[in-house]
C-alpha cells in the first residue's frame, strides 16, 4: 500500500488494500516524535512483532501511550531499552526496573492516569467527545491542574480526549476490510485504541478473506484499521502462570 | 439542459474515492448508491450497519435488516453491524468520510437547514444533525430551488438550522457549487444551464 | 423472580434467577409514572410481547425514551394510542399520525434530540459519565439553554446523562444470566439503553443455559440485564420492505 | 486470637449476597474466591472480565487469559470478555456491586489511600481510583497497622488519596469496622482481641 494513507487528504479513501507484505511494510508510517498507542495488558495480547518491528525501523523520541510499559525486559520494555522512548502515559509501572531507571534519570517521563480515565480518554478521541466528567480521581493528585465541577451534588473532574497517529494492536482474526475479532482478555485496550488513533496497525493471528468473519460477531469493525499485517507466531510469554492442583 | 437526479447521483459518486467510508441521507442521496463499482466503498447506516449492500431480492428480505431509512436491505462480505452508540461515535469522531445530504437550505458559508420548516410538521431530527457535524466532508444534493422558484441556495438560512459550516460542496440539476465565504463557487454547470439562470436561482452572489 | 430486585437495597445481587416465566412476571416491577426505554429503530428490533405487556399491565403516565415512538399503528404507537405516555424523548416522529395527533393536542409533550447524542447520553447514563461535550447541535435549536463552550478552537454544547428505570430490550439469543446477542441492525439502542436503566428486562427469541454462549461473542455482558423472558414467536413486521430484481 | 488471613477472606465472603458482581483488588482480597460458594457470585476482572473462574489446571494456561494481577485464570460458563472502555464503564457506572480492596491507609471519614508511598516508588495507580470510586460498595481488606504499629485506620490520611469517602467497612485481623463521619463503629472483634488493643493500634476514637 502506499506509504502515508493519512498524508492525502483528509477524505483520501483510506480503506482498501490494507494487508501489508511485511512488519517493516505495515510500520512505514511511524516516525520519530509520534504518539503511539500499543495495545496490551502487561505482556498479555501484545502485538510483539509490531513492537520489535519499531525499535528496528529506528524511529525515537516516541510517546507511548499503554497500560503499562512492558515488564521484566519484555513487550514494551525493548524500547524503553533501545531508548527510543520520550514519554510514557500509562496507568500501572509495577517493578518495571527498565521504566523505574529511566524515569529516575529523567531519560523518560512517566504520566500516570487512573486506568479507566486512561480507557475511556481515548474511547472520548475515538468518539468524537473532546472532554467528559468523570468521578474519578476527584480528591486525588489526578484532579490537580484540572476542572472539578459539581453536577446534581456530586464533585466531578473534567479529562480530555487522548489521542495518538498511531495505534499499534494485535487481534486474533482479521478480514481484509480489517474487521478485527480478540482472544479472551487480549482485547483490553486495543478497541479504543484503534478508535483514538490516526493510523491504526494491526497484526493478525489469521487472515481470512471479506466474508469470513460474520457481520455480528465483529469486535472492531474496520473502519478503525488502516495497516493489517499477518503474523502467525507469537511468544505469548506469561507475566504470572498461575495454577490448581487437580482435584 | 439540466441534470436528471440520475445525472445528479453519477456526479455525486464522482466526488468519492475509492476506499472512502460513505453515508447516504434518505432521498435523493440513496440513488447514489447505484452509481458505484463494487468494492469501490464502504456504505455506513446510523441505525448500525458498515458494509451495506443493496436492496435484498424478493423473498430474502429480513425486516431486521434495514438501513436509517427503514428499507430492508442487505450486507456485504466485510460488513459489521454494531448498536447505536458505536454508529454515532464512528460519525462525531470523524471515522465516516463523506456524507451526502438532502437539504431545504444551503447558506453560502456552507450552514445547513435540513431538518425542519417553520410552522410545518415536527418532524424530527433523526441523525442529521449528527451527521452533518461530524462527517469529514458533507455533500448536499437538492433541487437548486423550491418549486415556487424560491431559493434554497442563500446568503443565510432562515430555516432552523442542522448544523453550521459544514457543507463542502451543492449538486443540484443545475451544478455544482461549494459555499466561499459568502458566495457560491461555481464547480461546474450542468450542460446547457447558463450562468444567468443559475444566478437568478441563487440567493447568493456567484463567483 | 422477587418483585422488584432493586428494592432489597444498594447492593443486594440483583444476577441470581432472571428467568421470568412470563411477560406479565417480568414486567411485574413496571410502575406508573416510569421512565422507560424501549430498544428498536422504528418497527424492527421490538420487544413486542414486551410493549404489549405493558399495555395489558395498566401502568400509565410513562416516559418514553425511544429512538422512534412507533409507526403504522404499531410498535410503541400501541402505547400511543392506549393513552399511558405522557412524554416522549426521542430523536425521529416522521409521519406517525398517533404521535403527531397527541402532541397537538397536548396530552403527549415531546423532546426532539439528535439520534447520536440520544445514544451518547445513555451511553454516559450507563458509565457513569454525568455529562460531555459534544459538536452535535451547536448553532441549532438543540443548543439552547445548554451550556456551549470552546475547546481548542471548536465550540461543543454540554449534554447530560440520560437515566431510566427500566429498559425494555429485545436480543435473539441469552443465556441464564442475561449475556446477549442481537441479530443484525435490530441491536441498534438496546445495548446502551441496558446500561441506562436501573432495571432491564429482555424479551429473547432463544434461551440457552450458561456456557451455550462463548465469552467473545456477546454483545451486551448479562451484568445489565435483570430481567429475561423468553418469547419464540414475533410479528417482525416491515416497515419498508424494499427489494431488487434478481437479474 | 485474631483472624487469620483466612478468616479475614472467610468474613469478607459474607458481606457478598448472592447474585452480586464483585471485584477483588490485588493482594489479600484474592483469597475471598476460595470462600465462595459455586454460582454464588460473579467475579469482575477489570482488565476485561466478567464470570472469572480459578486458576487454570497445570497445562491449561492461557496466556491472554488473565486477571488484573496479571495472573492466569479461567472464564466460567456465563462469562464474558470486553475492551478496558466497557469493563470501566461498568465499574464507573455502579454495575460493579463490591469492591474488595487492599489498602495503606482508611480514615474515619471513609477515605482510601492505597496506591502511593509518600516518598516511595511510583508504582502507578492501575484501577484503584476507578473501583474506589466507582463500585457500589468498598470493602477493605488489610492488616490493622504497620510492622512498626503505625496506624492506617487513621482520623485523616496522610498518603495520597485514592478516593474520597467511599470505604464502608474495613477487615483486619482485629475485627470489622466502619467508618463512621470521624470515628470507626467496631461491627465485631475478633475471638480473643480486647477493644483497648484496638484503640491502641487505631488513628481515630472507636464508637
Amino acid at each position: 500500500m502506499s506509504p502515508d494513507p493519512a498524508s492525502a487528504g483528509a477524505i483520501a479513501g483510506r480503506h482498501s488494500d490494507k494487508i501489508c507484505a511485511s512488519v517493516a511494510d505495515a510500520l512505514s508510517v511511524v516516525q520519530s516524535g509520534m504518539t503511539v498507542m500499543v495495545g496490551g495488558f502487561g505482556l498479555s495480547g501484545n502485538p510483539e512483532a509490531l513492537i520489535r518491528g519499531v525499535v528496528e525501523r529506528g524511529v525515537r523520541d516516541l510517546t507511548l501511550v499503554s497500560n503499562n510499559a512492558g515488564n521484566l525486559g519484555l513487550g514494551l520494555a525493548q524500547w524503553l531499552r533501545a531508548g527510543i522512548i520520550r514519554k510514557v502515559i500509562c496507568s500501572y509501572l509495577g517493578n518495571n526496573e527498565d521504566l523505574h531507571t529511566r524515569m529516575a534519570s529523567g531519560e523518560v517521563e512517566v504520566e500516570v492516569t487512573p486506568q479507566g480515565t486512561l480507557a475511556e480518554r481515548m474511547r472520548a478521541a475515538g468518539a468524537g467527545i473532546p472532554a467528559f466528567y468523570t468521578p474519578t480521581g476527584v480528591g486525588t493528585v489526578m484532579a490537580e491542574g484540572k476542572e472539578v465541577r459539581e453536577l446534581d451534588g456530586r464533585a466531578y473532574v473534567l479529562e480530555r480526549a487522548l489521542f495518538a497517529d498511531v495505534a499499534l494492536v494485535r487481534a486474533a482474526r482479521s478480514d481484509a476490510f480489517g474487521n478485527l475479532r480478540f482472544w479472551r482478555t487480549a482485547r483490553n485496550f486495543s478497541p479504543v485504541m484503534a478508535t483514538a488513533a490516526r493510523i491504526t496497525i494491526a497484526e493478525v493471528d489469521e487472515l481470512v478473506d471479506n466474508g469470513g468473519l460474520d457481520p455480528d460477531d465483529i469486535h472492531l469493525p474496520g473502519l478503525y484499521v488502516h495497516r493489517i499485517v499477518h503474523v502467525a507466531e507469537h511468544d505469548n510469554p506469561f507475566e504470572y502462570r498461575t495454577t490448581r492442583k487437580r482435584g | 439542459m439540466a441534470y436528471s437526479k440520475e445525472d445528479m447521483a453519477r456526479r455525486a459518486a464522482a466526488e468519492i474515492p475509492r476506499g472512502a467510508i460513505v453515508n447516504l441521507g434518505i432521498g435523493l442521496p440513496t440513488l447514489v448508491a447505484d452509481y458505484l463499482p463494487a468494492g469501490h466503498a464502504w456504505l455506513h447506516s446510523e441505525n448500525g450497519l458498515l458494509g451495506m449492500g443493496p436492496f435484498p431480492y424478493e423473498g430474502e428480505e429480513d425486516p431486521q435488516l434495514i438501513n436509517a431509512g427503514k428499507q430492508t436491505v442487505t450486507v456485504l462480505p466485510g460488513g459489521s453491524t454494531f448498536d447505536s452508540a458505536s454508529s454515532f461515535a464512528m460519525i462525531r469522531g470523524g471515522h465516516v468520510d463523506l456524507a451526502f445530504l438532502g437539504a431545504m437550505q444551503v447558506s453560502a458559508t456552507g450552514d445547513l437547514a435540513n431538518w425542519a420548516v417553520p410552522g410545518g410538521r415536527v418532524m424530527g431530527v433523526g441523525g442529521a444533525m449528527d451527521l452533518a457535524s461530524g462527517c469529514r466532508r458533507v455533500v448536499v444534493m437538492m433541487q437548486h430551488a423550491t418549486k415556487e422558484r424560491g431559493h434554497k441556495l442563500v446568503a443565510r438560512c432562515d430555516y432552523p438550522l442542522t448544523a453550521v459550516r459544514v457543507v463542502s460542496r451543492v449538486i443540484t440539476e443545475l451544478g455544482v457549487f461549494d459555499p466561499a465565504g459568502g458566495r457560491f463557487r461555481v464547480v461546474e454547470l450542468a450542460p446547457g444551464v447558463a450562468r444567468g439562470e443559475v444566478a437568478a436561482l441563487t440567493g447568493a452572489e456567484l463567483e
